[in-house]
């Protein structure tokens, strides 16, 4: 019988070993996937994970999606551990479009105009301010009117898409759009930098990988981080330490939303340069797994988002290299998840087989008499 | 015949041989005492009993047949009853839903809560059945469980240190019952770290040590010096209490009133009260009777109070926060070692950043090298057994977890000192020790609040000793003066000149 | 329209393998031609996506081994649209269409990057030299469907579950209602906005609103059949939209509005090959089969199934405009002078309810 | 007036699903488990209840596969969450992605299949009254199961010795291992429960409620129902009431357009978030209250000591 059993300390080689694991497993799990759907097992593991990385441009194309994605999962990565659980990164990621979209609007409606990018640092700042205004309301319910995170975060992204959805198909619609819901495009000195020519990825990785320092700063050397992950690991103890709470469920809030806001106005002034309906595709959402497999560690977030995205775009050339339904990519995202976690498992836990108990019974004779044996 | 036998009972984890080939015979009526400092393997023993743990080797015989107990529900089933040393309660289930989960007999809930009248009249363990357990206080929590235990009509109880939460009254009562059930012929493993109330109980001993019997003596003939000698392998430092010359006050209370905050707290009434530096003043009191409202107001955990109620060397501190008052001297040991008093999960190193910012430069950052280096002093200084700064705090056994807690703040060179149950689960040898380290302080000049339920301790250490009831200080007393008669007295609120007021006329004033 | 209906007695066909039937080309045969197909939905809506697939299945029967198709779904409309279609493009597929409007800017986008393939977009309005783009009149479904409305309300209000404001499902609206006046001059229309164009349930939701509200002929611009059901369940009139739904409430379906692809897919993949293919705007309709309204029920009139045969033979040869003036909105200003035909441009711009329709547009001026 | 009556009934029928969903991951949450899966699960039962349906007929099968698969889902998350003590939020998520993707594979041959109209069940003699009548007593018979279980779950948690233990191992898993109580056998029959009442709901929404099979039916109902728990502060008939709330709001926004009320629609559109979010912050001021009805290690892995 297969059991668990609790290590003293976290296993170090696992904690590296378990994800390697993982990916074996998967290796086999999705080779056995692939011929029984006749396909190549060997092509279509490649279109996972070498397609996706193979070339500058295709490369591009991964980091591109992993930065969103990094970003809201370091947000997240702040408030889980300080046990503040927001699920709303979505709706903060739309609202950071939309005000970092507004002022790329506003500047482009009147006209001001410079140098391709002079204005994009402007742009994601009010990003972030947006992102965190909109995570605000969620901390304001919960400090004032004690309203679970949880619930209010949630309900929030459904407001913020439709608020969006009002804009775009009202007030900032292009008026020269034939009524389709889009805003003008921005003018170029409010987009983002490309970082390498004839790629799409812009200076937002670049951002996002600063931020992954900045945020394991803040989290294993700053006082202010360390304060926040008491309050999140033990309430009463950081009380006496004499932690505000509420200042905790404040920074956390602030920080994730502005780090939501942050990617969403990066999406807006980076490949998209204008506002759609569509600026997400689910980030926020999908963050909170980045989140998790990174297991709430800045490094493992970068690693996982990159993962993550892989398995995205994996999704699409399966479909186009190999004919696989999309349908098919949910379920092989959600096994290889699925793995992930349980090899993690691994890490705080050892695996043991158990022969058959071992018989102290009073129907377990022969070891009564062992033992009588040993007695005598 | 034996009521129950172990043989040659082993138990290994991962880190440590909790049993070694352990060996126990309990007669039937016999009030069977297990001792051992901490970690020495007694709660794992018990528990393999109780089939909350399986043993590794070795052999269960109950009346003499070799079991199996593969569970709790089949101890239970055989007569075995078990109280936890930590408790084994839900907080939101009343305490009739707590005892009726313990109950294996298809009992209705109305039939349980009936139960619990009649044996709480017949033991004198009062228990309002109807209460939710989060509104119950330490001492009450223990009744349900002992209640829980007696209602399964057991023919042998095991209690893991069941009196450390008991008044001496309690504990008196305790013992009426404890041999009432004993000649009815119910057998009792009994474990606790007072050597006194197990040579006052007990008739036969089993002593551990590093999960090996080391010893089995009649504990009525021996001495403490003698059990403590079989105990830790040497008597423990006797404590020197010389008298003290106190100095100016420290910490001043003054009309200190706070409303409870939970339906189930208690008010805190027109409290007044000096610390002296150069003194140890001891808060004596049953549990729930607003010791812990005391202390979250004075640690700043509750910051409620008047302005003016609390002085710090004449600084008004009511309002301040826990960081300011240990800014200005005052440090603070919360009773509750994991999870107030140290964060669970993370390491000793870590937890030293809870109360201590000399490692933190003005910008916030955390300098690692120097609290390790912090961390390192405290373990080696006062002799905490743990696996160096990296471990974790819940690694630690309950003693030498206090130990390092009340380390980390004494070694913060505090002008006031305030600590609650200092010593409480703690071994005989680390209690000792954490009083003379208490009395070293107060050598040194600091002002000492102790608040503890246990009298002997409070009489060893203390200079003063005021009464904490129903929410109420009584005057203090000196030691000297004082007698465990009077002190038992005044805690059920009957000090000289206290216009004893019941509980709910206090409650009217409040509100 | 015959391809469009016999199509759809098959079973479903699994998310289809796009690889050709047979796979060992013969070495002589010259290189298929590769062509590929961007969609907004899964294959599985039983709508939209499903009725553009419909077309290419047509294009495979139709070319054989001399076409080679590829299909994405499923692609959000934002940054992602961007990056399938450029890997679509350098995996050599020579032409490419995108099926929703919001892929116009990233296909302009790639386009530029590949001048040797064609794309082609679907419902937009942007054109480059080797992006054109193309479109369905389903307003004359809708206003066909008005007809009939219009003569079998018997509250006088019909109603319309919309997804969201674009131009092109505002043209429904008015001509829907239209079509509803050209019977019954006093019928209103209620419209009902969804803000998603799949989800079945809300769907359902909202049709039941506007039953409960007094309309009793609904037609949709939301992708399932959820609308036409809840009309069945309460014994009232609906339509079919995007394919032929009649299966799905026998009782309640007076017609189907159909989009069928296929004729303009396998068109620009001929031209292609044969190398005419060139940028231009291509807005079919009942004309050219792109789009029609079918399976008329039996419980319509025959006077009126008569009147839309006429109005159908008109179309075809070019006759008729839904939009003819005077056209007045709902505010009572004239949009169109009485008489005059409206063009392309009035059409794509349309941002109005024609009197009739109650409310306001959502975020409308 | 009719109109109001009409509206009563489409709160009625439209609040079912997501109460029904709702009452599984309240079971499941007060054992201490929070499956964010329930997506995924209701989609999978969707198909499997019209797969079903379509094939028998029968919506007492179909409703009954719905919960197999609804529990079989549930199970494959048990087991990595309570088997191998794996982050609950982070596999209730992979479960969501999984289950939308499985049921969308299994599902394309039932695109455009249609299943017999569900022929409302009325209740004798009520049914005619005026008003009371169509509003309360013309729907189908799920509708009235919904609020039995709602009465059932409640007399469960609190009236019966299961549903304490139930409760007792949300509270403290520790202690019940202590009392002796098998932890994660509870937790995992809990587990599953809440999966078969999520099915039960997913595939009421196929086949009865839209009725009909496309890919993503579900539409976002399992986040919602998963709301509802923490909306209710864990009392099931609090959940219930949310579901009608919600769809309650959501039916007037409907109903508000089409009067022609001249609000943006997607302003409307944020009605019924916006309504739970006030409610929720009317109830919850009441921390104690919150802290009675939590389960105490909700989210919290168990692993016995030994
Ligand atoms: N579940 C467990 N897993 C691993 N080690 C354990 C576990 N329980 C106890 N131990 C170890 O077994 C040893 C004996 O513990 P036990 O709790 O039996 O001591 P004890 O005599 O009851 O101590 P105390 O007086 O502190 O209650 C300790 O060293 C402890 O570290
Ligand atoms: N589940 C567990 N896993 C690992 N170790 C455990 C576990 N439970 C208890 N221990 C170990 O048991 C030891 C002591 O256990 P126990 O809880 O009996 O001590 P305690 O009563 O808190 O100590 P003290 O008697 O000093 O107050 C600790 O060292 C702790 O590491
Ligand atoms: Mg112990
Ligand atoms: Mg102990």
């Amino acid at each position: 019988m297969l059991k668990l059993e609790a290590r003293p300390q976290p296993s170090k080689v696992m904690s590296l070993g378990s994800p390697l694991i993982a990916l074996a497993l998967t290796v086999v799990l999705a080779s056995l996937l692939f011929i029984a759907l006749g396909k190549d097992p060997v092509r279509g593991l490649s279109i996972f994970f070498v397609e996706p990385l193979n070339g500058l441009r295709a490369t591009a194309e991964v980091l591109l999606k992993a930065t969103p994605l990094m970003l809201c999962a370091l947000g997240l990565a702040v408030c889980y551990r300080a046990n503040v659980w927001n699920i709303g990164a979505e709706g903060q990621f739309l609202l950071g479009a939309i005000t970092g979209g507004g002022v790329a609007l506003w500047l482009t409606s009147q006209g001001i105009t410079g140098a391709r990018g002079l204005y994009s640092p402007l742009v994601l700042l009010a990003g972030v301010v947006g992102g965190a205004a909109w995570a605000a309301v969620t901390a304001v319910l919960r400090d004032r009117f004690n309203a679970s995170e949880i619930l209010v975060s949630l309900m929030l992204v459904y407001v913020a898409q439709q608020f969006l959805n009002f804009l775009v198909f009202g007030p900032w619609k292009d008026p020269m759009g034939f009524n389709f819901p889009q805003t003008k495009t921005f003018d170029a000195s409010t987009w983002l930098p490309q970082l390498l020519p004839g790629t799409r990825l812009h200076w937002g990785i670049v951002v996002a990988l600063v931020m992954v320092a900045v945020f394991w700063v803040f989290l294993f050397r700053l006082y202010r981080g360390y304060q926040l992950q008491v309050g999140g690991l033990a309430p009463a103890a950081a009380r006496y330490a004499g932690f505000s709470a509420r200042k905790s469920l404040w920074t956390a809030l602030l920080i994730s939303g502005g780090m939501a806001g942050l990617a969403g106005a990066m999406e807006a002034a980076g490949p998209l340069r204008q506002l759609t309906p569509h600026v997400s595709t689910g980030y926020g959402f999908t963050a909170i797994i980045v989140c998790f497999v990174g297991r709430l560690h800045p490094v493992g977030i970068v690693l996982s988002s990159v993962l993550l995205s892989m398995m995205l775009i994996g999704g699409e050339l399966g479909q186009s290299r190999l004919g696989l339904p999309n349908a098919l990519t949910g379920v092989f995202q959600g096994s290889l998840l699925f793995l992930l976690l349980a090899c993690d498992t691994l890490i705080t836990y050892r695996v043991k087989w158990r022969s058959a108990p071992r018989a102290v019974a009073p129907t377990a004779a022969p070891a009564a008499a062992q033992l009588k044996e040993v007695q005598s | 015949m034996l009521r129950l036998e172990l043989v040659r009972i082993s138990k290994q984890y991962p880190a440590v041989k909790a049993n070694d080939n352990v060996s126990l015979r309990v007669k039937p009526g016999e009030i069977h005492a297990v001792l051992g400092e901490n970690g020495a393997g007694k709660s794992t023993l018990m528990k393999i009993i109780y089939g909350a743990v399986r043993p590794d080797e070795g052999e269960v015989r109950w009346n003499g047949q070799p079991v199996n107990i593969r569970n709790p529900q089949e101890a239970r089933a055989l007569g075995i009853s078990m109280v936890f040393q930590h408790f084994s309660l839900f907080d939101t289930l009343t305490a009739a839903e707590n005892v009726w989960l313990g109950l294996d007999k298809s009992m209705t809930l109305a039939e349980v809560t009936g139960r619990i009248r009649q044996v709480s009249q017949a033991y004198g363990l009062e228990v309002d059945p109807l209460r939710p357990v989060h509104s119950l206080s330490v001492g009450e929590r223990q009744r349900v469980e002992i209640v829980r235990a007696l209602l399964t009509d057991p023919k042998l109880l095991i209690l893991d240190e069941p009196t450390s939460v008991l008044t001496p009254q309690a504990v008196q009562k305790l013992f009426v019952t404890l041999r009432k059930l004993s000649a009815d012929g119910c057998s009792i493993l009994y474990i606790s770290h007072k050597l006194d109330e197990i040579r006052a109980l007990c008739h036969h001993c089993t002593v551990l040590r590093g999960g090996k019997v080391t010893g089995e003596v009649d504990p009525s003939t021996e001495t403490n010096a003698g059990l403590s000698r079989l105990m830790i392998g040497a008597e423990p430092p006797q404590l020197k209490h010389v008298q003290s010359t106190p100095g100016a006050v420290a910490l001043a209370l003054k009309n200190l009133s706070l409303a409870k905050q939970s339906p189930f707290g208690t008010t805190l009434a027109d409290i007044a009260l000096d610390v002296r530096a150069g003194e140890i003043v001891g808060v004596a009191g049953v549990s729930g009777n607003g010791q812990q409202e005391l202390m979250a107001a004075l640690s700043g955990e509750d910051r409620r109070a008047a302005s003016g109620a609390i002085t710090l060397f004449g600084q008004d501190i009511a309002g301040a926060s826990p960081a300011r008052r240990r800014a200005l001297g005052l440090h603070f040991v919360p009773e509750e070692r994991l999870g107030r008093g140290a964060v669970p999960t993370l390491s000793l190193a870590q937890n030293t950043l809870l109360t201590r910012t000399e490692a933190v430069g003005a910008s916030g950052w955390i300098k690692v090298g120097r609290v390790q280096q912090l961390a390192a002093d405290l373990i080696n200084r006062y002799n905490v057994k743990a696996g160096g700064p990296g471990a974790a705090a819940k690694s630690l056994s309950g003693g030498n977890l206090q130990k390092f807690i009340v380390g980390r703040e004494i070694d913060a060179k505090p002008k006031v000192f305030i600590v609650s149950q200092p010593t409480w689960g703690v071994d005989v040898g680390a209690a000792a020790q954490i009083r003379a380290a208490l009395l070293k302080l107060r050598d040194e000049g600091c002002a000492l609040l102790v608040v503890s339920e246990e009298l002997d301790e409070l009489f060893e250490v203390s200079d003063r000793l005021v009464v904490i009831a129903q929410g109420r200080l009584s005057p203090s007393v000196p030691v000297a003066e004082a007698t465990i008669e009077t002190i038992g007295e005044w805690m059920s609120g009957l000090w000289p000149g206290a216009a004893a007021r019941p509980a709910a006329e206090v409650e009217h004033a409040q509100a | 329209a015959l391809v469009g209906c016999g199509k759809k007695e098959e079973p479903a066909a699994p998310a289809a393998s796009p690889e050709p039937a047979s796979a060992p080309a013969a070495a002589a045969a010259p290189e298929p031609l590769k062509a590929a197909w961007v969609y907004v939905g899964p294959v599985g809506d039983a709508g939209w996506t499903f009725a553009h697939d419909q077309g290419r299945k047509e294009v495979e029967a139709e070319f054989g081994d001399k076409v080679k198709t590829t299909f994405v779904e499923k692609v959000p409309e934002g940054a992602d649209a961007e990056r399938v279609i450029r890997d679509l493009a350098t995996q050599g597929n020579k032409i490419i269409f995108a099926t929703s409007f919001g892929y116009m800017e990233p296909m302009l986008k790639v386009a530029s990057e590949f001048p040797d393939v064609k794309f082609e977009h679907a419902t937009g309005y942007k054109t480059a030299p080797n992006m054109r783009i193309y479109d369905a009149k389903f307003f004359e479904d809708a206003y066909l469907a008005g007809i009939i409305a219009g003569t079998m309300s018997k509250t006088g209000t019909i109603g319309f579950v919309g997804s969201f404001p674009i131009p092109e499902v505002l043209r429904n609206i008015n001509a829907y209602t239209l079509g509803a006046q050209s019977v019954n001059p006093k019928i209103k229309t209620k419209v009902v906005w969804v803000s998603t164009w799949f989800d079945p349930p809300k769907e359902g939701e909202a049709a039941q609103s506007l039953i409960n509200g007094g309309a009793d002929v609904l037609l949709q611009n939301t992708d399932s059949s959820a609308v036409l059901q809840t009309a069945e369940k309460n014994g009232k009139y609906a339509f079919g939209w995007d394919s032929d739904m009649s299966a799905f409430a026998p009782k309640a379906h007076l017609g189907s509005a159909v989009a069928l692809w296929g004729g303009y897919y396998k068109k620009a993949i001929k031209e292609v090959m044969d190398g005419t293919w060139k940028t231009e705007r291509t807005v079919w309709g009942v004309k050219e089969g792109q789009n029609d309204l079918i399976k008329i029920a039996d419980v319509v009139p025959e006077d009126t199934r008569k009147k839309i045969d006429e109005i159908k033979v008109k179309m075809k040869a070019g006759d008729f405009e839904v939009f003819t003036g005077p056209v007045v909105d709902a505010s009572g200003k004239e949009r169109l002078a009485a008489g005059a035909k409206a063009d392309q441009d009035w059409k794509d711009k349309i941002d109005f309810y024609v009197k009739g329709v109650e409310g306001k547009i959502p975020s409308g001026k | 007036m009719n109109e109001i009556a009409l509206l009563i009934a489409a709160t009625l029928a439209s609040g079912t699903p997501l109460a029904v969903a709702g009452l599984g991951l309240l079971l499941n949450e007060k054992a201490g488990v929070l499956n964010l899966g329930a997506e995924g699960m209701m989609l999978v039962a969707a198909i499997a209840g019209f797969a079903t349906a379509l094939a028998t007929g029968s919506d007492v099968l179909a409703f009954a596969a719905g919960a197999g698969a609804g529990a079989l889902m549930a199970a494959v998350f048990a087991l990595l969450v309570i088997g191998l003590n794996t982050n609950q939020y982070a596999t209730g998520l992979a479960l969501s992605l999984f289950g939308g993707g499985f049921s969308a594979f299994v599902g394309v041959s039932f695109v455009g299949k249609k299943l017999e109209d569900r022929v409302p069940f009325e209740v004798p003699g009520l049914a005619d009254i005026p008003f009371i009548g169509p509003a309360f007593f013309k729907q189908h018979w799920m509708v009235y199961v919904a609020i039995a279980l709602v009465l059932a779950m409640s007399w469960f948690l609190y009236r019966s010795r299961a549903g304490l233990v139930l409760r007792a191992v949300g509270e403290s898993p520790e202690s019940a291992h202590a009392l002796g109580y098998p932890v994660r056998l509870i937790r995992f029959g809990a587990v599953l429960a809440g999966g078969a009442l999520c099915g039960v709901a997913g595939a009421f929404l196929s086949v009865v409620y839209a009725p009909l099979w496309v890919e993503g039916l579900v539409a976002g109902r399992g986040w919602i129902a998963l709301a509802l728990t923490t909306f209710a502060t864990w009392r099931p008939a609090r959940v219930l009431l949310g579901a009608y709330l919600f769809g309650g709001v959501t039916m007037l926004q409907f109903a508000l357009q089409g009067a022609g009320v001249e609000v943006s629609s997607q302003l409307l559109s944020m009605l019924p978030y916006l309504a739970t979010i006030v409610v929720l912050a009317l109830i919850s001021r009441n921390p104690l209250w919150i802290r009675i009805n939590m389960p105490a290690s909700l989210g919290k892995p168990f692993h016995p000591g030994a």
